[in-house]
């Protein structure tokens, strides 16, 4: 393993330690226990919205901290979700009386820490909400699985909803603004190489040399299938037809009811997308993919929507939701209503997400 | 009282378990991320050496007279240090058991499935798996009913340990041939089977180093 | 060689198509000849910034076009230099009338061909200044060389500049200003792994599990010399070393002078730094490098320069000027003075820069 | 006049050859590459055949009857599609040949040593680079002073250019043991030592398949 780290224990702490130096005007960091959160917290009387989850991912989720986007986001170990506690002192930091919104990607240790998290805020008095993100078409139904992961859509939803919070939307308008644009949005990604995680000092899975998984996820899980690479094309074509043709998907989920002072399941449905939609398209690259490859996948994303009859009417190419050093990519789709394109287009101003500031 | 005829487990039995168990987890880090590597992020060994590491510094401090106490604090450790899906779901079992042994200084064979059901039911609230769902469930559900059934017959507690420990064994490799429906294994749909979930042999580990300690200690 | 591409002959055109695609409110492009020019150019009255060099650098320089930083950018073949002619036509596009500047890397085939591109332009009455940037300190000296290598100061200088010609500098003084910005800025860049060029179909170096190349261009050359790999507080410390105890350093460069109407030789200083600098400090990583360990470079590099007295008074960490998909860092620092600073602080609006619009 | 006796080359004979360097380059892609790949940035194949396939796309059409005008079609040709640092320089060796050979139909040997002399000085005034720089004019040079010599002495074209194909073999392997001074290899230092000049390896490539192209046609 060749890694630009120390220690791997000391990695994700040292990570912090950097940003803190790098962005004093837009974030600090709390080491013990570890989450980054804006420089201006607590923002009174608005609603903070804290994600969080294993390191590893940069710059999601520290790097979209601060003004219109998060309030605060909580960093685990490389790939394993951060525990309660430090959900809750980041809560308490940033709590600005308006009521906190936990937006967590659907894997089973986030999904149970953070709801262990809320009820210990509930305990502290504070009003939580917890929105699932849950936007992988690789996994397909949700009764043989966890359910859907949360990828791409998180980087979308947090920054639409960012804009929200911003704006003075309360809790309940947040909270419905997040699970929109989760309900609007699909992705799919694939790897051409596996990631090292730093403790465990060798590649997660081997891949040939003319060998690529498809529906990977962001932990270097290996993915759905094994299969030839392909030309970018062709791999765009996949992978965005998995979305596009992707049919109306319905789950449950734990959500707090704050009336009933409980947890109640609630089945959702997201709607697949039709001909005539306006979609925000967002390619992004693993961590170890060259940009150059990211824009000739948006070159051919473009022409299948178009073929399709999807319009993007905004977009996003880069690098923003890691799995290390992999190489590979994902492709995002998000229908889109005027608001939602709005709050995009609202300034952001965070390490990894700028504009309009 | 002689060792041998001992039928209670004092605190400092208690403690000496969890060191054991410490020291297991940690001799087994490499093979459990080997494992979850297979299927899931390759970080399970990593996960759980970190909270039972922990564990070994608050237990190098002098604890409580308080059995439930200490397996509340190894639970709350577990909770504030591990992460992802073991780490809630190990630390409320610890939680629940340590619940279940409030006040305790002394337990009984009985305790022992006291502390075990109540385990078991934490984890099964926490992360909703079933049986058969390829998680720690399948090692930790037999196990349980494997000691029930041990000391019903008036087993002793190592004897009943044992028993139980073969139990989680059968139910660990019992997960190779399925496919996974819960957890980050269940990504993978028919590619997770073939493959031994790295949960439910972490689960085998800690009752199998009960057994153990309880046959040392002839309780 | 696995990548995300269709045809090696058609990734950079493909990545062209990509761009114009995704950025239309930014950026245009020519695709016969290849290059990337502002949206709204020719803006009238404005002197012109035009780099260029071989594609593979991503974002540079084809993303670094926008308001506020280049007018336009040729691209040549992967770690090719452009040509003349894409040059020539990229300056009849952006002419605004105030003169063009030509920011150059310094590679043989870039000068060569930004030489005879000016020389054209010239011809066709247009005013124009080629400036190179040379802040390479992995080259030693000019005489046993081709002279240093054009690296990160490349971004800071098109930063910069770009912000000066945007506010109303004439071609002389934005000249000067590119002059002072790489006459104050030193880079120095190391590789963990080979980048694999796709025309080339393998990797340009074979590296071993625990070697790194020391002094890496961003070519995928070799760099001065190969090493075991260190931890890395160590690499960095040996790169940031290497920059601020690098002496005075003069070379004989090529520039027009526009009042002889020919090219002459001048001997340029880039003074050493010193202790009470305010510097801008760069971590780039090199397309393959994940962004923690960015932050984590970072935070030694903070360290090193108050060790040396050195104040960093404004900061960029992320992949600007790659390698494909080589893994792999460089610092850059640049000496900067208030109007740089402030320059700095203006507006940009790139596909791969931007803030405050 | 038959072919044997010739002593003058043809506007087709030019073409001829020039048709047959874009073979060989394209023949020779991978090796140029390689050579680069050790002390430069693995494309010196890629541009070389990129240029020089243009030009074969060019003379598929009717071509001036003037090899002056062909040569710097060529030139202008390597200019806009090589890049790098080979397009400036051959583009302009190229370039400056064509001058030198303005409005000829036929090619006496003597042109040879004119339009060699004047490409020469073309790459010289562009690189700047000097004899020992491990560069294509460590080929070019004691090609050049071979061809001239050879011609003082009387020889005929096609022997003067064998002699000067020898003189840019044994410049291009002498590439080998010295260090770079000039183009991306200078960079590496001393590690630049060992390795063959993929410029001055192309550079012998094209005069050795004008050597061969006179031997061909009897010139
Ligand atoms: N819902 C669940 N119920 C019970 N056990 C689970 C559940 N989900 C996962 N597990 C267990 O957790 C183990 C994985 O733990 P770990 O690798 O530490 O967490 P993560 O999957 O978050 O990386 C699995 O092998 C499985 O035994
Ligand atoms: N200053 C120079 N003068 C003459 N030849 C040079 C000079 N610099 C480089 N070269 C030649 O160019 C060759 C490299 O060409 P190429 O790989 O196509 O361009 P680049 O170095 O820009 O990638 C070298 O092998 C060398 O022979
Ligand atoms: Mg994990
Ligand atoms: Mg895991
Ligand atoms: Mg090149
Ligand atoms: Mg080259």
């Amino acid at each position: 393993m060749k890694k630009l780290i120390n220690k791997p224990e000391d990695a994700v702490k040292e990570e912090l330690e950097g940003m803190a130096l790098a962005y004093p005007s837009m974030i600090k960091v709390s080491l013990e226990p570890k989450f980054v959160y804006r420089a201006d917290a607590p923002v009174q009387g608005k609603v903070a919205l804290i994600s969080g989850g294993g390191s590893g991912h940069e710059p999601m989720h520290g790097g979209f901290v601060g003004k219109g986007m998060l309030d605060a986001a909580c960093a685990g170990e490389v790939f394993t979700s951060p525990t309660p506690d430090q959900m809750l002192e980041a809560a308490k930091k940033v709590n600005g009386g308006a009521g906190i919104l936990y937006i967590v990607k659907n894997y089973t240790g986030d999904v149970m820490n953070f709801e262990m998290a809320a009820d210990m805020a509930r305990l502290e008095n504070m009003v939580v909400q917890n929105i699932l993100i849950d936007d992988d078409v690789a996994v397909k139904d949700s009764l043989w699985t966890a359910g859907r992961r949360g990828v791409g859509a998180t980087v979308i939803a947090e920054k639409i909803t960012g804009a929200g919070a911003e704006k003075g939307y309360d809790l309940t308008k947040v909270a419905d603004l997040c699970r929109k644009v989760n309900a609007s949005g699909r992705s799919m990604g694939l790897a051409l190489t596996s990631c090292t995680v730093p403790a465990a000092g060798k590649p997660t899975f081997e891949l040939g040399d003319d060998e690529i998984e498809m529906g990977i996820g962001i932990h270097g899980e290996p993915g759905r299938t094994r299969m030839k690479i392909k030309s970018a094309d062709e791999l765009t074509e996949i992978l965005a037809l998995s979305i596009i043709e992707d049919g109306d998907y319905s789950r449950i989920v734990h959500e707090w009811d704050e009336k009933k002072g409980d947890w109640v399941d609630v089945t959702l449905v997201n709607e697949a997308l039709k001909q005539g939609d306006q979609v925000i398209a967002f390619v992004n690259g693993m961590g170890g993919t060259p940009n150059i490859e990211l824009q000739i996948i948006y070159r051919k994303l473009h022409e299948v929507c178009e073929k399709k009859g999807l319009k993007i009417i905004r977009n996003l190419v880069g690098s923003y939701i890691t799995s290390l050093e992999m190489q590979g990519c994902s492709i995002t789709l998000v229908r889109a209503d005027q608001e939602m394109i709005e709050l995009w287009d609202a300034p952001v101003m965070t390490p990894g997400l700028r504009w309009g500031i | 009282m002689e060792k041998e005829l001992s039928i209670s487990a004092t605190v400092s039995d208690v403690v000496n378990c969890l060191r054991k168990m410490c020291d297991v987890i940690h001799a087994n880090k490499e093979y459990l991320t080997e494992l979850d590597s297979a299927i899931g992020d390759a970080d399970h060994g990593t996960n759980m050496d970190r909270g039972f590491q922990a564990i070994a510094k608050k237990l190098s401090a002098p604890v409580d007279n308080d059995i439930g106490g200490i397996l509340k604090m190894c639970g709350m450790t577990l909770v504030t240090t591990v992460g992802g899906a073991s780490g809630p779901l190990y630390g409320t079992a610890f939680l629940q058991a340590g619940t279940a042994l409030a006040g305790k200084q002394e337990l009984e064979p009985g305790d022992l499935l006291v502390a075990g059901e109540a385990a078991l039911k934490g984890v099964l609230m926490r992360g909703k798996a079933i049986l058969g769902d390829k998680t720690m469930v399948d090692a930790l559900t037999p196990a349980i009913a494997a000691l029930e059934e041990a000391l019903a017959t008036g087993a002793k507690a190592a004897e009943a340990l044992e028993k139980a420990s073969i139990a989680a064994e059968t139910g660990m490799t019992g997960t190779i041939p399925i496919q996974a429906r819960k957890g980050r294994a269940s990504y993978l749909g028919e590619r997770s089977i073939g493959h031994q979930d790295p949960g439910a042999t972490s689960s085998f580990l800690l009752i199998r180093t009960m057994a153990e300690t309880a046959r040392e200690i002839g309780f």
